[in-house]
């Protein structure tokens, strides 16, 4: 569908036809008032002509009413296209509970996209039709922004932080993704082809991969980085037991908690100072700079993989921890 | 029009403001917790409008003059007010297993009681 | 709308008594003219507090998300030379209030000896600073590439020191501005231009000045004070 | 009816020479010296639109290398948003008309009025100064932190050159406040106002308590960029999200800076060709202080995707469809106006037929922009160029060009041809209709905005936008041309050309240099046509 003019994105995931839907309805209330009030104005200027310039109008100086009326209807008219606005809006943002997982990350003028098992695309992206994927991705230097026009979301990649979009396609070809946000010399050349394929057609692609998976690399920077250590699966190391750690509440130094997720984990690696889990000394240094977005995804991956083994509650004696918090 | 005050006024409202900054200092050595905060900021404000109303002769100016001068506070809250929609208000959207739309980054889940707690640690951080 | 415009409706406008040399053209009487600076003045005031409430803006967020460092950051600054700075600022207010109400009872030495009392307490308070800001030199916490901080928090205490300079260096400049207008004020004190009738320019630097009190007045607990305890509790 | 000649002794002749002109502390000298600037402003970013317009007929990078572009787009924004559309109407008609209108023989600063044409030259030449030495390519919204670490153009000379022009803002503002709250003329009382003043006076809250926020914004990068501070760093654990909350408190407001007296422009305008007072004077009056005070609570709807909480995102999208209804209001008792009224065909009422079209438009389509669902797709293409083009060109400039027309013969006493002025107006409707129209097509096709090179199958859309601006720079050059022959040509416009009310058509055109021979009493309402009879030269 490249060919010919084309006037309308396709709708190629399950949240464009709602955002179109938004789309029509705003262009019928606004053409409404946008036409009577353009008709209204070419009548009047019409009907009272008068060339002489000499002539003097009616003596009117409004009226309450009119006035209440066409403040109080736009109101009304516009809240409640705030409301089915929000409504389309928070479907937008949250993902559903099970979304495959997609990294990326933005660096200037090329978008990287690395699947699970390991396979890595630069400024392509295959997806399965019919399932819900989600790309959590971060930049590595100024401000970018992920858009999918097909698939109508978007969200800016913010350098220090992860974003993330989810979508289900539901048209297979090839569509258009961009940066958004503008980010230099190349940014217009920051763009690329989302793949959409039939999930059989996904998987033999996927096969293909020559690299190992993101959890196989991750495991072998833990054990580069010398994360194992400290981080023992039995917790009796001097860092807390990191098995199945994804996902749980975490108890903080200081009484505050903290839900184990991706953001937490990479800012765990790259400043771990910020927080600190409870009963645990400010031991462990920085590892900016000593491992890149992609190994940060990939240990990442790793912890997620390893599985919830029987992990002794942090209260049990610790050799080197500080005495347990009441 | 404009009203000539004596000397002695002047001084004593120097005093005042002498009295209300050892008052603030004190209070910054001892210990309130999260209390620290607030009370600085009370302090420091109501030096402020001791000097603005006497130093500065808003007391005997116009209605006009009072009113723009209350009139920044409505744009300072806008300011810091709006502002702070967003930045206390990023942790409270969660969604399932981790960071949702656009960097909202989400570090405490909905669930966890000190929910605000990280989001807004001058209000309710605990001392130690 | 003032009356005392109405009053002057006849031909050309001319006030019943003498022209006033400071009276401007455009203006009918002193009374309107003196009513437009004053308005004028508190809102160019008005401005310069949002001027300040971006960077103050700054400083709440950073403080909301990096407490520690916060704490670090303010345990590292001087709360003695703070102080004497308060006081020596509060000082001149009161000197620069003295100065505008002896130009208000037309005591042309008054208004130039306390004009300078005041100009010497600006001048003490940024000897002070420089102080202040030397220390920060040598231990080399200038924000930027050779800043060093040992504490855990080094790379968000450099945020807090960006903005400790970028306040206080900012309040340095408006005080500077301040001293130069002070000059000029007291030089025309001395020429005697000023009047019971028409002493504006001083009243109008007296507002600028209480104003660049105002703004140290809440300075030196945010930046000194306010998380002192933590250190010590 | 006795022709009218040039009065003997006006503000243009009672003095010569350069220096009278240079050190004039005559409101209406300043209103035409900042003219002269905004006007040189105005033509060199159409120079630069131009350029982007010819590099976009064709999908790859043909004409331009992607830097020259991007420096290309960059100094067409800094240049139409701080030079032109900021100080247009304030800046040259409120200086001009404000004391005339209110009865006052200058504005209450006359020196502060001259310092701040000064500082808006210094921050002129200071900005076209980084634009000769190889320009800037931050886009006009200087986004951290690509411009203080990733940009190596001069940011730092662009950023102190906006800086210093928003003194000149913030001047204007303090003075018009001060002179509409202490100089009006006995028995003009607020409600006899003219909208302009109103309009003014609300544009001046926005111009004082929005500008130092940018200010210090900018000063925060120049100082980051140029000392190493870190307060927007990332690699620190800055957030470049807090500078765009910075940025845009002011920049949201300022778009209402740049269409706040347009629209008083307007309300003059229709007023006066329709022979009949403004339907509704006291709710188009409180829906311009409206405007500028709720303009302070909707910035962040320029942040929907830029990482900030959905729950302050809602509050934003309801506080911007709130800020909507003031505008509504104004564009639907602009058209009662007309109701009933004697709709004299000049050319100022032609353009304002042009806005009352493509301001709606520009309006409407804001709707758009600020619902949440809509603007994840929406952001960041050339939807929202079309949209504030549409309000800033169809809105802010067809009014400023309206104004113009409708007080050049007080300002020059002499008047333009009338079928020149018509068509120009006919030409700008047209071109800018071809030029912005597509681009609201393009932007729901997902073509982002600064784009050097695009998809070939949107070259359609790109070549009818860059044709329309064709037409439409025409339509800009040929104003110069009719104005400048009627300065020479023109017939005598005498004091009252249009038979309008107010009190600047009541003293002669071109006005004396102390504006009025006495003080001017005001008895009657604002715009009471009905109350007189009107003898037309």
């Amino acid at each position: 569908m490249l060919s010919g003019i084309p006037l309308f994105p396709v709708q190629a995931s399950t949240v464009a036809p709602d955002v179109d839907r938004l789309y029509f309805l705003i262009i019928a209330v606004t053409s409404f008032f946008a036409i009577a009030t353009v008709i209204a104005v070419a009548i009047f200027a019409i009907k009272y002509r008068d060339d002489s310039g000499e002539k003097v109008g009616a003596q009117i100086h409004g009226s309450i009413p009119l006035e209440l009326a066409w403040s109080v209807i736009p109101f009304i008219i516009s809240m409640g296209i705030f409301v089915y606005a929000t409504v389309v809006f928070f479907e937008i943002v949250r993902p559903p509970a099970e979304t495959m997982e997609i990294y990326s990350t933005g660096k200037r003028w090329m978008w990287r996209f690395q699947h699970v098992d390991g396979k890595s695309e630069i400024n392509e992206l295959h997806v399965p039709k019919g399932r819900p994927v989600r790309v959590t991705f971060t930049s590595e230097d100024v401000l970018h922004s992920l858009y999918f026009p097909a698939f109508r979301v978007k969200a800016d990649a913010i350098p220090g932080r992860y974003s993330s979009v989810w979508f289900e396609a539901t048209e297979t070809g090839e569509f258009h993704l961009f940066c958004a946000e503008y980010c230099g010399t190349k940014h217009s050349g920051m763009i690329g082809k989302v793949v959409v394929m039939e999930p059989s057609a996904y998987q033999a692609w996927l096969s293909g991969s020559d690299g190992q998976p993101l959890a196989v690399r991750g495991q072998q920077l833990f054990q580069q980085l010398a994360c194992v250590t400290c981080h023992l699966d039995d917790n009796t190391g001097r860092g807390p037991s990191l098995a199945g750690l994804f996902g749980t509440t975490v108890e903080l130094e200081g009484g505050a908690k903290a839900t184990a997720d991706d953001s937490y984990i990479r800012e765990s690696i790259l400043t771990p100072q910020m927080k600190i889990v409870d009963g645990y000394q400010r031991l462990m240094p920085t590892f900016q700079g000593q491992v890149n977005e992609e190994g940060v995804m990939g240990l990442i991956e790793f912890i997620k993989s390893k599985a919830a083994t029987a992990r002794p509650r942090p209260a049990a004696a610790q050799p080197t921890a500080a005495p347990a918090r009441p | 029009m404009s009203h000539i005050a004596p000397v002695k006024s002047y001084v004593t409202v120097f005093g005042t403001l002498m009295v209300l900054t050892t008052i603030t200092v004190a209070a910054a050595f001892t210990n309130l917790g999260s209390l620290n905060f607030p009370v600085a900021l009370a302090i420091a404000i109501t030096k402020a409008t001791v000097v603005i109303l006497f130093f500065m002769h808003v007391k005997y100016s116009s209605k006009l003059t009072k009113f723009v001068v209350a009139s920044c506070l409505f744009f300072l809250a806008c300011l810091f007010g709006l502002t702070f929609t967003d930045y206390l208000s990023r942790g409270w959207f969660a969604s399932p297993r981790g960071t949702t739309m656009a960097g909202t980054q989400v570090t405490v889940g909905p669930d966890a009681p000190g929910a605000a707690e990280k989001a807004a640690p001058a209000e309710g951080g605990p001392e130690h | 709308m003032p009356e005392a415009v109405a009053a002057h409706a006849e031909a050309h406008g001319h006030p019943a008594h003498a022209h006033h040399p400071a009276l401007q053209h455009h203006f009918e009487t002193l009374e309107q003219q003196k009513e437009a600076s004053v308005l004028g003045m508190w809102i160019f005031i008005i401005q310069e507090v949002m001027f300040f409430g971006g960077l103050l803006l700054a400083y709440f967020l950073y403080r909301v998300w990096y407490h520690e460092a916060w704490v670090e950051g303010s345990n590292e600054l001087d709360i003695l030379l703070g102080g004497i700075n308060t006081v020596v600022l509060i000082g001149s207010s009161l000197t620069m209030a003295l100065a505008v109400r002896s130009a208000q009872v037309g005591s042309k030495k008054g208004t130039v000896n306390w004009l300078i009392v005041t100009m010497v307490l600006g001048l003490v308070f940024l000897v002070i600073k420089f102080f202040e800001y030397k220390h920060k030199y040598d231990l080399n916490h200038i924000p930027g590439a050779n800043f060093v901080f040992e504490g855990p928090h080094a790379p968000q205490v450099q945020i807090f020191i960006s903005l400790y300079f970028g306040l206080t260096g900012l309040h340095a400049l408006h005080m500077v501005i301040g001293f130069v207008l002070l000059s000029v004020i007291a030089w025309m004190a001395h020429k005697d231009r000023f009047s019971p009738e028409w002493y504006t320019p001083v009243e109008m630097s007296g507002l600028y000045w209480h104003f660049v009190d105002i703004v140290w007045i809440f300075l030196f607990p945010l930046l000194y004070l306010v998380d002192r305890t933590h250190r010590l509790g | 009816m006795i022709t009218p000649t040039l009065p003997p002794v006006t503000y243009l002749n009672h003095k010569y020479g350069v220096m009278s002109w240079l050190l004039t502390k005559d409101h209406k000298r300043i209103g035409i010296l900042y003219m002269v600037v905004v006007t040189i402003a105005f033509m060199l970013g159409g120079v630069f639109a131009a350029g982007v317009r010819l590099e976009l007929t064709t999908p790859q990078g043909d004409v331009w290398s992607a830097d020259t572009y991007n420096k290309l787009f960059t100094m067409h924004g800094i240049a139409m948003v701080f030079f032109v559309l900021i100080p247009a109407v304030p800046a040259i008609l409120g200086n001009f008309i404000l004391p005339l209108m209110i009865g006052a023989k200058d504005v209450a600063f006359p020196k502060i009025n001259l310092i701040s044409w000064y500082v808006f030259v210094i921050g002129f030449i200071f900005t076209v100064g980084a634009m000769v030495f190889g320009g800037v390519d931050t886009g006009w919204t200087f986004y951290v932190p690509y411009s203080s670490s990733a940009s190596n153009t001069n940011v730092l000379m662009t950023g102190i050159g906006v800086f210093i022009t928003g003194f000149s803002s913030i001047l204007t503002g303090v003075n018009f406040m001060v002179t509409i709250h202490r100089m009006r003329a006995p028995g003009l009382t607020w409600f006899r106002l003219p909208l302009l003043v109103w309009a003014l006076y609300a544009t001046s809250f926005v111009q004082v308590l929005g500008t130092p926020v940018v200010a210090i914004t900018l000063f925060m990068v120049v100082l980051e960029r140029g000392l190493g501070f870190g307060i927007f760093n990332p690699a620190l654990g800055g957030d470049p999200v807090l500078f765009q909350h910075l940025f845009w408190f002011y920049s949201h407001p300022a778009v209402y800076i740049m269409i706040l007296p347009p629209m008083g422009v307007i309300s003059e305008v229709i007023a006066c060709f329709s022979r009949k007072s403004v339907f509704g004077y006291s709710f188009v009056a409180f829906s311009s202080v409206a405007i500028a005070l709720f303009g302070f609570m909707v910035w962040a709807h320029h942040l929907f995707v830029a990482g900030i909480s959905p729950y302050s995102a809602m509050v934003f999208s309801l506080l911007s469809y709130a800020v909507a209804i003031p505008s509504a209001v104004k564009t639907f008792n602009w058209a009662a106006t007309m109701h009933r009224g004697a709709i004299w065909w000049k050319t100022p009422m032609f353009f304002v037929f042009g806005f009352m079209g493509l301001f709606l438009v520009g309006g409407l389509t804001g709707l758009f922009l600020a619902a949440l669902g809509l603007d994840v797709h929406l952001h960041d293409t050339y939807f929202v160029v079309a949209h504030f083009h549409y309000i800033m060109v169809g809105g802010a400039i067809m009014g400023y060009f309206a104004g113009l027309h409708y007080y050049w013969p007080k300002m020059t006493g002499r008047m333009y041809s009338d079928i020149l002025g018509k068509l120009s107006a006919l030409l700008i409707f047209v071109g800018f209709n071809l030029t912005f129209f597509p681009q609201f097509i393009l932007g729901y096709l997902g073509m982002p905005r600064r784009y050097h090179v695009y998809p070939d199958e949107w070259q359609v859309f790109n070549v009818l936008s860059s044709a329309g601006a064709s037409v439409l720079a025409v339509g800009y050059v040929l104003p110069v041309f009719y104005l400048m022959y009627s300065l020479f040509k023109g017939e005598v416009a005498g004091a009252n050309p249009w038979g309008a009310t107010g009190l600047e058509w009541t003293t002669q055109s071109p006005p004396l240099p102390e504006n009025f021979p006495g003080q001017p009493i005001v008895e009657e309402e604002a715009y009471d046509y009905h109350k007189r009879e009107i003898k037309v030269a």
